[in-house]
């Protein structure tokens, strides 16, 4: 009975949320603060990627948010899964086509995942395409050798300095007089590796600190066993 | 001197970061980082407060300049709060030293940071970015305590908290597929013509119950009971007393500025009465002290939304009034849990053990009561006098509910006190008693003199809060202060 | 009025009121006689039981209360008796008026129940329980009377009661005028005598003349000359308040003796009533007469 | 800023507090704290103009906080409270010093709680008392509130239980005046009394309705009116001797204080009597008469029935407050006089009253009507001090008692009211049946074996009692002393005067000169005995078991008294309407919250809170679609 | 009046499909970990939702590729604001997940109903009251107590 009256609710949910939304104008948003910043972003932060200079300039401290949550979560999960691992012989090795292969594709992955961070502010993608894809570098050979194990002290120092440098940047404006986070150094560099200012450093900060939070993540939740 | 405003939200953070690694070289001087950023936290936030600068001043992050960067807004009443988050959070700071030190403190910092941060945003989305770093954080304080009962509580809570995320996120859209802006000031501009109507009344609900769930709004409240009830003291204190305020502080904002609608205010009546009803009447038969103390902050919470439902500057006053009361007691009280947190059987004859624990569970109870000349009453007087003033019917109800919770509310809270200072049962030494631990004991004393503080001062107290409440309440001072100084850099 | 003169009004009247409740006591057991076919006792035999009593040799005390009772028990009655006119003389009627001498009229009882009490005797603390309920019984109606008339007279002055009935001759009685009342205020009065068939408080068979079982020689005197009293004060009382009080004394005295010897006729036709029935009877008859009474007065 | 008198008190009445509590802990605290309330009652004396149509004195103290303006200020209403508060407390609190204070204390008795507990009550009162507006009464009406609960539940167990019902039923009453001000406020838009007085003509009646109610309802319950009577006797009884005399003096007449002051004075009785309930014959100020009457009537025959003879005193006294009640609100010149005078006669015998039954106690160890008895010969003195304090209690001249219960009666004479006279009258004789038992069977009758040698009352509790007696006596032979306070009272309510005399009343329709009355009754008591002492034989004193016992031989192991059921005829017909509705009544409001609470848990316990987020936003939203 | 079945519509009934399949999926799932799911189910609509705020016809990404005059991009702002509410997501699971494992391993269950059951009783164990008796369904297993063979042969269960 509840089963059905929470199917029909639901529903019911959805419907009127439909049917409000259908009132919106779809494919023609108002633009008020998009349009601005789409006219203003080049020349504020120098970023060709505008998504990238709201990620960053813009809306900064919402990333800083996101940061400290991922943060938060993997120290959360850590406090919760306790630093006891055991790497129980229990699982299969992985063969031979994973093992090798999770070999050779680390430092691709790598590459791929730095490449992505750097061009953050040219191209699609940035910090956390490329943090995910730096934790699946670090990831992938635990899941062909579920004995080995992350160093996990060298990952939470990469996650701290990464973290902290991050608002120190910000910070360093601070002390330049200006607001936190405020780019500096904007050159006039349009389009170019060597432009946006800080941005790029940013990206880099978040691009490291992802990456080593994901793979830390990842690697509490494979090698957690059991509470002894 | 105002840029550094921006300090108490972000050192804390930074000090988050660096905690675990300097942990691993020295626990004596990692042990010391939180405290010292917590009262440099408060130093600047109580020198900004003494040294007169002109509030509300908003201050843009990044210097953008608002409707496209983020800014904060920083009014007396921000500044009240995030004081007090700062302020708190060294209270209820988490000293035990053991292997999870460093990540329990980082966590703490982090929830210090993004309350900070709630109170002070300016934007939309922004306060949803913290509220849900809130909301991550406390999970794993919640879990920290490490009893399966908490992981349990945790997960419940966490799934419900998720789907009011989702609510959130989605009034969130709405609001932006309408408006095109998040910022708070804009919106504040923009919403007589484009919120003004059955999408925005719906992005506002959907917000509403997305942060109620934080803010113990009936009904998805539910959390409340099994998360104090598990979660350590300090924990508990801090998510009863000043994460809930945190969330009604959005609420009251999103009102204040953007939804004038009647309708609005009428749901919170409703869900308000409704908290009160259930809050107060699940305490009166409570056995254990922990979940007395959350169903009656469910109902507590339940009055200051009925407050909040009142649309004037008066009902303002009297959310603040409340509100900063029960900041108060129900910290104290959390505090008090801490050595009593189990049934309220086995407090019989707990005033001979701990006679100052139980004169000030006295003092806070007849707080929470109302009782003249304590803060209470003015809190619970400012609301009644508001309640009547208004017309429609509701309100009356909702005064009538409110006062007799008020009699629910005594005879509960004064059941348990006659147990305190009752004769202990006869098979218990009086050693075995049980009795609040020193350090919660000092910190709930220094909540009981800051209530008699508060009780002693009440003409200036008062008039502060009105102060405070008429500057919250105008919304036109809200928009100029955003759009004519953006503060900082330029 | 002349300092001396109220003096001895205060003192006559008392004085009137034993001589006249003496022969009240002889015209009842007269009564009783005649109905019972006895002769009856001499013209004197009240007084000669009064003197007989208080010359016992055999006069046992149970303690200074004891003695006290009966003091109060006469004392309040003597009292009683100045604040209720007789032709000729008001004496401090005035200063009281009905309601006090109402509650005056209870001291005696009080007296006796404390007197009693000190007994030690439960079937004596018996008997003054059941007195009490008596009281409780028939005190209601009869207070209902009394507002009747006092309302109608317009005053609780006895004074001026007596004088408006007196105004118009016989129309203007209170028996003429509220005749409702004036059945109720009878009925009460029967009950307040505590003459068969409502003298649950005696009850000899039961519990040993309850009140007197301890009484002896002039403690019995005492409450001998409490009776006369009383049978005087009750019936004076109907008197002033139904029948238009005397002018004379010579109809004033026909008044009182043939109001008294309604109920005391009655009496010695009837068995004893138990303590409820008689809360029950009270409550219910005249209660609802003299309310109905109240209400033609209103 | 400079002190006046009232400040004065206010200065003394706070010092007395401050030393019961810092120095509370040491022996000679009580006598300290008992001179320190003569000094306060001298502070009042400074005031006795008041007590004779003075002009009301302000306090330099005032607050403003949150746009409300606080301040306080004595009038004859107050100052005649006060003075019996302040009187009583000196009373109580001399009575508890000396040997009751060592027995207490070793009986493991908190002295200490006791006198802080006591000082605060006054303090508390006074502060209510003076209140000048609405704000400040709420705030005096909470405090004592909570000093009466402080008071009552020091004792421990069963007092803790009567005192957790009496804060229940209290903060339900205050919650009500909340309310009632907050009413109040809005349509006067201050809470000065002098605004509410303009406001008050201009109310509609559903509006005055609704604030006779609330505040009826809410000072009701401190008076123990009907059917909020039930938390009082237990709680009273249950308190320490002293202190249930000084409660059951004064305290719950707090409550009618503040009728007075806000019923009376501020909405005018005339205004409530102009508010009719539909359908009857009768206006609210009927229903309050009746609600009177039957708070006289009720609690009375419930006395009756006890078996405590605390608990019989504490039923009483929620009786006699019925009286006061009827009195003022028949609101003629006689009935608001007899009302008034009242308070002040129920408080000097009600404390006498529970004096001498703590004395009993004192020296016994019970207060069991079932067993005690024939104390009398041990205890001479208390016996006096009852017996007059009965014969006030009772109404019956010539004491105090008479005198306000006669002008009571008399205003419903001339109102025309018989019901209500009837009634009132019913109430009279039920005590006089109730406490010739509690004389009787503490006092009378046979003397128990363990009760052998008990000696009298100490000299410390004897001679507050008697001073109480003496007033007792003295204020029943010269009414015109507190009658004098009382017409100063009346003016300053508003409510017409009585003509007084230093013996009574005077009236064209009726008067009363208790000095003629007492002059007489004790003339023909003194005739009395003059016949009986000099007419007749000597007598004999014999043992009380010499005694007839249907032609037995007592001995001292026969118990040969008659105490329990005492009334037993009358309960054979009576007994049956003792049915505890209002108890039944209360237990279904209790198991009702009860089982709503029980309700609330589960839906809090195992919920599927998620399902509450769906359906809260699907009516949510739905409510605003649609 | 039938709506026409245009793009938009589409795209917001997946949206807001999504979110009721989610909501739906948490209330309705036994089984926490489907109801973890079901939340990130929910979170997809409503980042769906948020993406399509800022669309625009005909419009390209934000990003620009030319200096100068760029053709209309959409609305960068959404853009951002899903990356960041994606990563918050993400954040928010790990830590379900790992919570999950825990009570896992505790409780040996992860059926909601027990796991309730089961906190409510550590909760009512720790503090040390009775404990009020589950509503719902009766505690633990209950066999019946396997029928004597006699009984079976009496109702004829041998063939």
């Amino acid at each position: 009975m509840r089963n059905l009256t929470s199917l029909l609710f639901a529903g019911g949910l959805g419907f009127m949320l439909l049917a409000i939304a259908s009132g919106l104008d779809f494919g023609a948003p108002p633009m008020l603060v998009g349009g601005a910043i789409q006219s203003t972003a080049p020349q504020e932060t120098g970023a060709t990627n505008i998504v990238t200079s709201v990620v960053l300039g813009y809306r900064g401290i919402d990333t800083l948010g996101e940061l400290s949550i991922l943060f938060a979560a993997a120290a959360a999960a850590g406090l919760v899964l306790g630093r006891r691992h055991t790497t129980a012989g229990t699982l299969t090795e992985g063969g031979f086509v994973l093992k090798h292969g999770g070999a050779m594709l680390f430092p691709l992955l790598m590459t791929i995942g730095f490449y992505i961070i750097f061009h953050g502010h040219l191209t699609p993608g940035g910090g956390f395409q490329g943090g995910v894809i730096l934790a699946a570098a670090f990831f992938l050979p635990l899941l062909a050798r579920p004995g080995a194990r992350l160093h996990h002290g060298m990952l939470s120092v990469i996650e701290g300095f990464a973290g902290s440098s991050f608002i120190l940047i910000g910070l360093a404006a601070l002390s330049e007089g200006e607001a936190f986070l405020q780019p500096m150094l904007v050159q006039d560099t349009l389009g170019q590796l060597v432009s946006a200012g800080t941005l790029p450093l940013l990206y880099l900060a978040v691009g490291l600190k992802v990456g080593a939070e994901l793979a830390g993540l990842l690697s509490h939740l494979a090698q957690t066993e059991s509470e002894v | 001197m105002s840029d550094l405003i921006v300090l108490p939200l972000v050192l804390p953070l930074f000090g988050a970061f660096l905690l675990p690694i300097v942990m691993r070289t020295s626990i004596s001087i990692g042990a010391w980082i939180g405290p010292a950023i917590l009262a440099y936290g408060c130093w600047i936030l109580g020198d900004q407060w003494m040294s007169g600068t002109a509030l509300p001043f908003s201050l843009a992050i990044g210097g953008f300049a608002p409707p496209m960067g983020i800014n904060l807004y920083i009014d007396s009443l921000a500044l009240l709060f995030a004081f007090a988050v700062q302020l708190l959070g060294l209270l209820f700071w988490p000293f035990k030293i053991d292997q999870e030190t460093a990540r329990r403190q980082a966590l703490m910092l982090l929830l210090v940071a993004a309350s900070t941060g709630l109170a002070l945003s300016g934007d939309l989305f922004n306060l949803y970015v913290f509220y849900e770093l809130v909301a991550v954080a406390t999970f794993g304080l919640i879990a920290a305590s490490g009893s399966s009962a908490a992981y349990a509580s945790t997960i419940r809570y966490l799934i419900l908290s998720g789907i009011g995320s989702v609510l959130t996120l989605l009034g969130i859209a709405l609001i932006y597929s309408q408006t095109g802006t998040l910022n708070l000031a804009h919106l504040a501009q923009l919403a007589p013509e484009q919120l003004n109507n059955k999408l925005g009344l719906t992005a506002f609900l959907t917000i509403l119950i997305g942060v109620g769930v934080k803010a113990e709004l009936f009904p998805v409240n539910t959390w409340a009971p099994e998360v104090y009830a598990t979660a350590a003291s300090r924990v508990s204190a801090f998510l009863a007393g000043l994460v809930s305020k945190l969330a009604l502080l959005i609420i009251l904002r999103l009102l204040v500025l953007i939804f004038h609608q009647p309708e609005a205010v009428q749901v919170m009546l409703v869900l308000g009465i409704l908290g009160v009803i259930t809050g107060e009447l699940a305490a009166w038969r409570a056995k254990d002290v922990r979940r007395m103390l959350a169903f009656s902050s469910i109902g507590q919470l339940g009055m200051i939304f009925i407050a909040l439902a009142i649309p004037e500057q008066g009902g303002l006053l009297a959310v603040l009034a409340l509100t900063f009361h029960h900041l108060l007691i129900k910290s104290g009280l959390f505090m008090l849990a801490d050595g009593w947190g189990g049934a309220i059987e086995k407090l019989r004859g707990a005033a001979k053990r701990s006679p100052l624990a139980a004169a000030i569970f006295v003092l806070f109870s007849l707080s929470l009561i109302g009782m003249p000349p304590l803060p209470g009453f003015w809190a619970k007087f400012t609301l009644i006098t508001q309640l009547a003033a208004q017309t429609s019917p509701l309100y009356l109800i909702g005064l009538t509910v409110f006062l007799l919770a008020t009699v629910i509310e005594a005879a509960y809270l004064f059941r348990l006190a006659a147990l305190l200072y009752g004769p202990a049962a006869e098979d218990t030494p009086i050693d075995t008693i049980p009795k609040p631990a020193g350090l919660s004991l000092a910190t709930a004393s220094l909540f009981g003199i800051g209530l008699l503080a508060a009780a002693l001062f009440i003409t200036p107290v008062g008039d502060l809060l009105s102060h405070v409440a008429g500057q919250a309440a105008n919304a036109d001072l809200y928009i100029n202060t955003v759009f004519a100084g953006t503060g900082g850099s330029q | 009025m002349a300092p001396m003169e109220l003096i001895i009004e205060l003192i006559l009247m008392p004085l009137v009121a034993f001589v006249v409740g003496m022969m009240m006591v002889l015209m009842m057991r007269r009564i009783a006689a005649k109905l019972q076919r006895r002769i009856g006792p001499p013209f004197f035999q009240p007084l000669y039981d009064i003197v007989k009593l208080h010359s016992k040799r055999t006069q046992v005390s149970h303690g200074l209360i004891h003695d006290i009772g009966i003091v109060m028990a006469m004392g309040g009655y003597i009292a009683a008796e100045t604040l209720l006119p007789v032709p000729g003389m008001t004496g401090i009627a005035e200063k009281g008026g009905i309601i006090t001498l109402l509650y005056l009229m209870m001291i005696p009882s009080l007296g006796l129940a404390l007197g009693v009490g000190q007994c030690a005797n439960p079937n004596g603390s018996i008997g003054i329980a059941r007195a009490l309920t008596a009281m409780l019984a028939y005190d209601i109606p009869l207070v209902i009377v009394i507002f009747g008339v006092a309302y109608a007279a317009g005053t609780t002055n006895l004074v001026d009661i007596i004088a408006v009935q007196q105004a118009g001759g016989f129309e203007t009685w209170g028996a003429v005028q509220m005749p409702v009342l004036a059945i109720a205020g009878l009925i009460a009065m029967h009950a307040s005598l505590g003459k068969q068939p409502f003298e649950i408080y005696i009850a000899p068979a039961e519990i040993a003349t309850g009140p007197m079982v301890e009484m002896s020689g002039k403690y019995l005197g005492g409450l001998f000359v409490m009776q006369c009293f009383q049978l005087y004060t009750t019936s004076v009382l109907y008197v002033s308040l139904f029948l238009g009080g005397g002018t004379t004394w010579f109809d004033f005295l026909l008044k009182s003796f043939l109001v008294l010897a309604i109920p005391v006729s009655i009496a010695y036709l009837f068995p004893r009533y138990r303590t409820e029935d008689l809360l029950r009877l009270m409550w219910k008859w005249p209660v609802m007469l003299g309310l109905i009474g109240v209400a033609f007065v209103l | 800023m400079t002190l006046t008198p009232l400040d004065e008190l206010f200065l003394y009445s706070g010092i007395t507090v401050l030393v019961a509590l810092l120095l509370g802990r040491r022996l000679p605290a009580g006598w300290m704290v008992t001179i320190l309330y003569g000094i306060q009652l001298l502070a009042l004396m400074k005031m006795a103009p008041l007590g004779y149509g003075g002009e009301p004195i302000s306090s330099a103290l005032t607050f403003e906080v949150m746009g409300q303006s606080l301040s306080w200020r004595f009038d004859a209403l107050s100052w005649y409270f006060a003075l019996i508060t302040l009187g009583s407390a000196l009373l109580s609190s001399w009575y508890a010093c000396g040997e009751w204070e060592q027995r207490f204390r070793q009986s493991g008795g908190n002295l200490w709680l006791f006198h802080l507990a006591m000082t605060l009550n006054v303090f508390s009162m006074l502060i209510l008392l003076a209140s000048g507006d609405l704000l400040s009464l709420f705030i005096g009406w909470e405090l004592v509130s909570w000093a009466g609960f402080l008071l009552m539940a020091m004792a421990g167990g069963v007092a803790t239980k009567a005192a957790m019902r009496y804060i229940t039923y209290a903060m339900a009453g205050a919650m009500a005046i909340f309310g009632g001000i907050a009413l109040v406020y809005v349509s006067a838009g201050s809470l000065q009394y002098e605004a509410i007085l303009t406001a008050a003509s201009q109310m509609s009646t559903a509006h005055l309705w609704m604030l006779v109610i609330l505040f009826g309802a809410g000072f009701g319950i401190k008076m123990g009116l009907m059917p909020f009577h039930l938390w009082q006797a237990p709680a009273y009884a249950e308190t320490p001797g002293p202190g249930s005399a000084f409660l059951g003096a004064i305290s719950s007449r707090m409550g009618l204080f503040a009728i007075l002051l806000v019923l009376v004075k501020l909405f005018g009785i005339v205004n409530i009597d102009s508010l009719k309930i539909p359908f009857t014959l009768i206006d609210a100020r009927d229903l309050l008469a009746w609600i009177a009457v039957f708070t006289i009537i009720f609690p009375t025959f419930t006395a009756m029935k006890q078996n405590d003879a605390r608990q019989l005193l504490a039923w009483h006294g929620i009786g006699q407050g019925g009286y006061m009640l009827l009195g003022l609100v028949v609101a003629d010149a006689m009935g608001a006089a007899g009302g008034l005078l009242h308070v002040f006669n129920h408080a000097t015998y009600q404390a006498a009253l529970f004096m001498a039954v703590t004395a009993v106690i004192h020296r016994t160890g019970t207060a069991d009507l079932n067993k005690l008895g024939g104390l009398v010969v041990r205890m001479p003195l208390t016996f006096m001090v009852l017996l007059v304090g009965i014969i006030g209690l009772a109404g019956l001249p010539p004491m105090n008692g008479f005198v306000s219960k006669w002008l009571v009666y008399r205003s419903l004479l001339n109102e025309g009211m018989p019901l209500l006279f009837v009634a009132a009258v019913i109430g009279t004789l039920g005590t006089i049946l109730s406490v010739y038992k509690l004389i009787h069977n503490i006092f009378l009758g046979q003397l128990r074996v363990e009760h052998d040698n008990v000696k009298e009352a100490p000299w410390s509790m004897m001679i507050p009692m008697l001073i109480l007696t003496a007033i007792i006596f003295i204020t029943g032979l010269l009414p015109g002393i507190p009658l004098a306070w009382v017409a100063s009272v009346q003016q300053a309510v508003g409510l017409p005067v009585p003509d007084y005399t230093l013996g009574g009343v005077e009236s064209a329709s009726g008067s009363l000169d208790m000095i003629w009355v007492i002059g007489v009754l004790f003339a023909g008591f003194g005739i009395g005995a003059l016949i009986f002492y000099f007419a007749g034989g000597r007598s004999k004193r014999v043992h009380q078991l010499d005694n007839y016992a249907g032609g037995h031989f007592l001995t001292a192991d026969v118990r040969y008294q008659y105490s329990d059921n005492f009334y037993a005829g009358l309960m054979h017909l009576i007994g049956g309407w003792y049915r505890g509705s209002f108890l039944w009544l209360e237990q279904s409001v209790k198991s009702l919250v009860e089982f709503l609470s029980l309700g609330m848990q589960g839906l809090y316990r195992r919920a599927n809170a998620e399902f509450y987020l769906l359906s809260t936003a699907l009516f949510v939203i739905a409510w605003v679609v649609i | 009046m039938m709506p026409e079945i245009s793009l938009e519509l589409i795209l917001y009934t997946t949206a807001l499909g999504l979110i009721s399949i989610g909501l739906a999926g948490v209330v309705l799932s036994r089984h926490l970990f489907r109801m973890v799911l079901a939340l990130v189910i929910a979170e997809a609509g409503a980042n769906l939702m948020l993406v399509l705020a800022g669309y625009r016809w005909d419009a390209v990404a934000p990003i620009l590729t030319t200096l100068g005059e760029h053709p209309p991009m959409v609305d960068p702002v959404p853009q951002a604001m899903v990356l960041t509410a994606i990563v918050i997501g993400v954040g928010i699971q790990a830590l379900a997940v790992s919570i999950l494992i825990r009570i896992r391993q505790r409780y040996g269950t992860l059926d909601r109903s027990q796991v309730a059951e089961r906190m409510d009783a550590e909760i009512a164990d720790t503090a040390g009251i009775p404990r009020d008796v589950s509503q719902e369904s009766p505690l633990g297993e209950r066999p019946l107590p396997s029928l004597p063979d006699s009984t079976v042969e009496i109702r004829g269960g041998h063939s």
